[in-house]
């Protein structure tokens, strides 16, 4: 098979930053052909470039040995090329209909065909196996279901080239298989599939070849991807081996730090108790929709509980606000990072300093000086690829802005309890490693730590015990010693048969 | 050389813009510069007066936006060293009483209202009606003094001569244009629809045009209106130039030339020749109507 | 939840509201429900409503117009000015269209491609319109010569004042628009995320540009309509119109934010303002009075629909 | 890049091309750059100035406030009557700092704790309280008793009007609160990302509190300078202040979708607002033309800056 998809020496730089320097490979036809690299390698950019997005400063794309000369997103999509970015691009004032055909919509003289705009939607859905109604608002759709949607706009336009840029970071592994299910029949259908990941074991179950960048370079291509390692995937990304990902090391527990009792909200009917040792770290796990998120947001205090109450070493935190939580010992790290993560318009440094300053700002008033040294510190031990700690976090790439993030938790003093959601959402493999390192460090330190994840290895890998939700309940609780991938996953698996009867059905009162 | 400075409170309006027009052809024959400035309120007076001072003006006129601005731009005369008259406005103290030494042209805001109602009682006994079945709209915008006094000064000639004061109606404006008037006024109209005759007053021929098209959108006919408007320019006029005549019947022009022109010159000559200006001049409306407005406005010299 | 509260905090929640608002007023005002006061509120609210139609797209795309209200005086004043030359009416209409509408795509493009911020460039066209109005008519009102072209105002149509009819015939064309057509719905895209939309291919720029061209055009229409209905084009007309019909579209649920309009929404926002000047006028309430009253209600307004929208458990 | 198009379009770029347009200003217009028109021109923007201040710290946390130029106007005349009845002036600053606490504290608790939304809020509150202004005086002005109270705006300090240094002082205040504390920081992250900001443990709510609250103190102090140079309490002062101030933002660089603001780029916009009117004065531009200009200037001011931010490849 002749090459379909040609990148030829493709430059882009921005203010302080070369994002992608005389990049060149090609991709074969019906090939998924994986992009992997550090965070800030280039990946995104080069994806943005595919699209019509972004303009490369110099370079060529070619599609089935035709140059291409695009200069919008509209005349990429022209010449067959879709893309699924990295970061949600859904209006959620529409329907998931609307958002489906946005740029295209049915009708004639700019009169829209309703019953074409429902109906083919409902047919692409069902065909691929995705349960939302296509009348919804995307607003009123769980992450996990609007990356699903935004999944869906791959089948519904009949593109020749299609891009995903890290789609499976908010999916749990059944909707991953819906979605890998779906890789595989366009692959049939010989089209072309880029495929950006962190996670190595998608890679080796989808990609028929791979390239792997480094600093905007090519660092790597692999056109048989049966020819290499793990091992070797990782020392081209990262530069350096990286034996065992999860290094997990046992700690002693302490007395308890937080204790959860009969904890119940808007969206989490069912009451929820647990406890979390010192120098615990504890892992809770569950499929898109548990429950996991709205548990953390309550024991934070980001939304408000109709009951229950949060204790931090026998003291009751109240009342049910971020700022009193932080006060008490409680921090969390949110899962999305875009809307209640970063704050747009501002520098990292203002980004990381923003809960840890009150520490260092006597009357209020700002020290410079230290914010600098904290954003220094944690630029430096988290590996975030900025030009300097003065650019703007939009301008960061995905994963640089989860670690910028990361850091304002971290470097928040007198914390006792660390909630984090989806830690290493978006983040690479070398990073990763380093972050496990840390929590293993804060928790040796007697803190208390309770992580979400979505990535089963993952949550076997750094846990001391895993608590299993599922539809709004805790449905299991193992410790480290009994661990088992397949009772894990069964637990998480909602009954069927059983949950018709349970009083408060998540799913249904969405 | 001479540079005067004359200040209004409304530039937009007609008025002032004829007022500056006069003053403009007295700084021609006399070869000074006039500098006009508009100024909406007090904080724009006041930089109006530095601007001119830093000019090197040596005097101004002024229409204040509020007579209780009186010691403030009496301060920052002085402090420019600017000479200072008035015009249309008379300035007041702190309580109210007239400054007296402040040479000042102008006209009572009372005296045209009384203009007004005394043109309408006349009209409406020439017409026959009987006073107790005539409604009279009071276009109101009280949040301007001189549109208090101006309407308050007609209705009370009209009371005089037995107008019921039920059969006064009040139609706010929210803003001074007519559109606003009209509104306010539809909704009088259509409050007291057994009333079939009207008259109707207002702050200038803007606010009781607004009650004319009132009265012809709910279908009264012209003859059983009797709007008399204040300011005689052009919106005035374009009534009396319709093909037929319709509820505007009349409206009392102020002469703006004597206002601009004499106030320019007597500041001048204060300047130049150091004669002095009499303390106070105070002019007269005349009534326009349909028939006569030419002759009217030939007589005030405009035009 | 009991069906009751079900319909007042449903979808179509303002519009009940509105409703059992208007029916205590109907009952406890005195000659509010008759057919004259009803057809005077109608034509009291025509130029806040015919603007409000396409402020509403502007709105939804997340932008803003400052300049309808000179807008409205300019191309009035151009309406009167053309046609009094001309001797033709429809000249006179179609110069008011011209004008309103590249008032509108001067907006439109300077904000689009240029990419300044559209309060400041409307509120530089909103005084460089106005300043324009004034120079063309040296700040003096135009009368209208020909009286075929007031009969515009004063001629009924199925005995409802053609105004009326007007502004019910850019209701129904607007709504359509909003909710049936590519162009609505890349205007709430536009609004509801730019970024989306412009990945998705909408052209957010030549959008943006059209919307404002649009508003340009309707401000036109509102123009000559008011023109005839006061028989003259003057230059200070609708001044604050902006604030008005910003308000009235904020009441009816337009987002400042972007992304949400409804046309129902707005007719019921633009129906309150009118009937609270109406009202407060029919109980002669005091000038100084009714300034704190439209406060008041405007503040009512938005409160009881915000208590609809928390209590239906709508993200904002 | 040359180093005078670096210069040109940095960080300090509007501040660099305000400098130029400064001194080609005071070459070509006469008297322009005598002191005495200085110090006029300072004091013409003093109550601009003033309300710049906390306005900034407004919209740079996405919020929005129209009742400005109405709390002016009412802490002005409380300011006057309180002083006038109880015959001492400090008792009269106090009651209008009372005042337009009050009015700044109602519309921060009804915004951030009801929920609704600024705009329509602030233009609920700006009705109202104009209202209640005109109530007080019962339309008119009210004329300053005690001669001592206009001494506050004629005397000077180091030969410079107190107003001027009123404002300096307020300038350098506020700079210092915006980049040097905890609360200007706060503001700005609110502004870029509310939600973000209270799960970063920022009070959001209270913080959006105490920044209407803050406003509607210096909207006092505002006042009280003007009505004591203006030497009266006057209920129709200060109408528009509302648009000309968040005109002065805007053209500083402060971003109505919040997050970013600057002092030196608000004091840029205030005196541009300020020279422009100087100099159209000086040079006689007729009132009509006015208009016109004021709004190119407007319009150039902001495409210069924003060439300059599209230059430095800051994304929007
Ligand atoms: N608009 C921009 N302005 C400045 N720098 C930018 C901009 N967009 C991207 N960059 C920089 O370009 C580099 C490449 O970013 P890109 O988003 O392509 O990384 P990535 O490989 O997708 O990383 P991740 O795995 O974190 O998503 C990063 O250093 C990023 O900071
Ligand atoms: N915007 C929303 N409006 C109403 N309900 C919501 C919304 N978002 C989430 N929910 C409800 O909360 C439940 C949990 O959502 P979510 O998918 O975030 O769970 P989760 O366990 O945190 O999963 P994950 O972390 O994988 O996203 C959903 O079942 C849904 O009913
Ligand atoms: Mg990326
Ligand atoms: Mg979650």
């Amino acid at each position: 098979m002749q090459d379909f998809l040609e990148f030829k020496a493709i430059s882009k730089g921005y203010p302080g930053v070369q994002a992608l320097a005389d990049v060149s490979f090609s991709v074969k036809k019906g090939a998924v052909h994986g992009l992997m690299g550090e965070n800030g390698a280039g990946k995104s950019t080069l994806i943005r470039v595919l699209s019509g997005d972004q303009s490369a400063d110099t370079g060529e794309i070619r599609i089935d040995g035709q140059l291409q000369h695009y200069r919008s997103v509209r005349d990429a999509f022209d010449a067959g090329v879709i893309v699924i970015h990295q970061e949600l691009q859904l209006v959620p004032e529409l329907t998931v209909a609307e958002n489906l055909w946005l740029g295209r919509f049915p009708g004639k003289a700019g009169v829209i065909d309703r019953s074409r705009l429902v109906g083919v939607v409902k047919e692409k859905l069902a065909e691929i196996g995705i349960d939302i109604d296509p009348t919804a608002k995307v607003a009123s759709l769980s992450i996990g279901e609007r990356q699903m949607v935004e999944i869906a706009k791959a089948v519904m336009a009949d593109a020749r080239v299609i891009a995903l840029d890290e789609p499976t970071s908010s999916l749990s592994s059944r909707e991953s298989e819906i979605l890998f299910t779906l890789i595989d029949r366009l692959r049939a259908q010989g089209k072309v599939i880029l495929y950006v990941s962190h996670r190595l074991d998608e890679i080796f179950r989808l990609c028929d070849s791979l390239t792997v960048l480094r600093d905007g370079k090519l660092a790597a291509h692999h056109p048989e991807i049966a020819q290499i390692t793990r091992e070797q995937i990782i020392a081209e990304m990262v530069g350096r081996e990286i034996s065992n990902i999860w290094g997990f090391r046992p700690r002693e527990r302490g007395a308890v730090r937080l204790e959860v009792k009969d904890l119940a909200g808007r969206k989490l009917r069912t009451p929820i108790s647990f406890s979390v040792r010192q120098g615990e770290i504890l892992g809770f796990f569950g499929l898109i929709g548990a429950g996991r998120s709205e548990m953390a947001r309550l024991v934070y205090g980001a939304d408000s509980r109709s009951q229950g109450t949060v204790s931090v070493d026998g003291a009751t935190v109240t009342p049910d606000s971020p700022p009193h939580s932080i006060r008490s010992g409680i921090v969390l790290c949110p899962e999305d990072r875009k809307f209640d993560g970063i704050v747009q318009g501002r520098n990292i440094e203002e980004n990381m300093a923003i809960s840890s300053r009150r520490h260092f700002s006597p009357f209020g008033i700002l020290q410079p000086k230290k914010e600098a040294e904290l954003a220094d510190r944690f630029i430096a031990k988290l590996r975030v690829r900025t030009p300097s700690r003065k650019q703007e976090i939009v301008n960061l790439s995905g994963g640089n802005q989860q670690k910028v993030i990361l850091g304002r938790w971290l470097s928040e003093q007198g914390v006792k309890v660390l909630i984090i959601d989806e830690p290493t959402r978006g983040i690479d493999v070398g990073a990763k490693s380093e972050i496990y390192e840390i929590l293993y460090e804060l928790a040796g330190q007697g803190m208390a730590i309770v992580v979400i994840s979505s990535e089963l290895p993952e949550v076997m890998g750094i846990t001391d015990r895993i608590m299993v939700m599922c539809q709004g309940r805790v449905a299991a609780d193992i410790e480290r010693a009994d661990f088992d991938e397949r009772r894990i996953l069964a637990a998480a698996l909602p009954d069927v048969a059983n949950a018709s009867e349970l009083p408060n059905q998540q799913v249904q009162s969405r | 050389d001479v540079k005067i400075g004359f200040i209004v409170k409304q530039p937009e309006e007609p008025w002032f813009q004829d007022e500056w027009k006069f003053a403009d052809e007295a700084a021609k024959e006399k070869g000074f510069t006039l500098v006009k400035i508009g100024a909406e309120d007090g904080e724009k007076v006041q930089s109006a007066i530095d601007n001119l001072g830093a000019q090197g003006a040596q005097g101004f006129i002024v229409c204040t936006p509020d007579v209780k601005l009186g010691p403030g731009i009496i301060a920052k005369a002085a402090a420019n060293d600017l000479k200072l008259m008035t015009v249309d406005d008379r300035l007041v103290n702190a309580d109210g009483s007239p400054i007296e030494d402040v040479p000042h042209m102008g006209i009572s805001a009372t005296k045209i209202g009384e203009a007004v109602g005394q043109t309408i009682v006349e009209e409406i006994k020439k017409r026959g009606w009987d006073m107790k079945d005539v409604g009279a709209i009071r276009v109101s915008y009280d949040q301007l003094p001189t549109a208090v006094d101006r309407v308050d000064g007609a209705l009370s000639v009209l009371k005089a001569a037995g107008f019921p004061e039920a059969n006064i109606f009040d139609a706010p404006q929210a803003k001074t244009d007519t559109e606003a008037a009209l509104n306010a006024s539809t909704v009088v109209l259509n409050k007291n629809a057994g009333i079939k005759h009207w008259v109707a007053v207002g702050l200038n021929d803007e606010a009781v045009l607004g009650a004319v098209r009132a009265t012809e959108s709910v279908g009264i006919a012209a003859d059983s209106m009797i709007g008399v408007g204040i300011g005689g320019a052009d919106s005035a006029i374009n009534e009396f130039k319709k093909p037929s005549a319709t509820g505007f019947f009349g409206t009392v022009i102020i002469s703006p030339k004597r206002h601009g022109y004499e106030t320019a010159l007597n500041m001048y000559e204060w300047i130049a020749n150091g004669k002095e200006p009499e303390t106070l001049i105070l002019t007269a409306g005349q009534v326009a109507l349909r028939d006569n407005y030419e002759t009217v406005r030939k007589d005030l010299g405009i035009e | 939840m009991t069906s009751l509260k079900k319909l007042l905090l449903g979808e179509q929640g303002l519009v009940v509201i509105f409703a059992i608002a208007f029916a205590i007023v109907a009952l406890t005002v005195p000659n509010f429900l008759t057919e004259r006061n009803m057809l005077g509120l109608l034509q009291s609210v025509v130029t806040i409503g015919i603007v409000a139609c396409t402020m509403m797209f502007c709105l939804a795309s997340r932008d803003f117009d400052l300049s309808v209200g000179s807008t409205v005086a300019f191309s009035g004043m151009v309406a009167v000015m053309a046609s009094n030359a001309s001797g033709s009416i429809i000249i006179g209409l179609l110069a008011a269209l011209l004008c309103g509408g590249a008032v509108g795509l001067v907006n439109g493009v300077v904000i689009a491609r240029f990419r300044i911020n559209a309060l400041i460039t409307t509120l530089a066209t909103m005084q460089i319109v106005r300043g324009l109005a004034l120079i063309a008519s040296d700040g003096r009102a135009v009368g209208i010569n020909d009286p075929g072209f007031y009969q515009l105002a004063l001629s009924k149509f199925l005995g409802i004042p053609t105004p009326i009819c007007v502004m019910a015939v850019f209701f129904i064309i607007f709504g359509f628009v909003l909710n049936r057509t590519v162009f609505g719905k890349n205007t709430l895209a536009i609004g509801g995320n730019p970024e989306a939309s412009r990945l998705a291919g909408v052209n957010v720029s030549n959008m943006r540009i059209w919307i404002f061209a649009l508003q340009g055009l309707v401000c036109a229409v509102a123009g000559v309509l008011l023109a005839s209905r006061i028989t003259s084009g003057q230059p200070n007309a609708a001044t604050g119109l902006e604030l008005s019909v910003i308000s009235a579209c904020v009441l009816g649920g337009v987002s400042l934010a972007g992304g949400r309009a409804a046309m129902t929404g707005v007719i019921v926002g633009v129906l309150i303002m009118g009937i609270a000047e109406n009202v407060m006028n029919l109980l002669n309430i005091q000038a100084f009075y009714q300034y704190v009253v439209r406060g008041l209600i405007l503040l009512l307004a938005v409160l009881l629909d915000n208590l609809r929208s928390a209590a239906a458990g709508r993200r904002t």
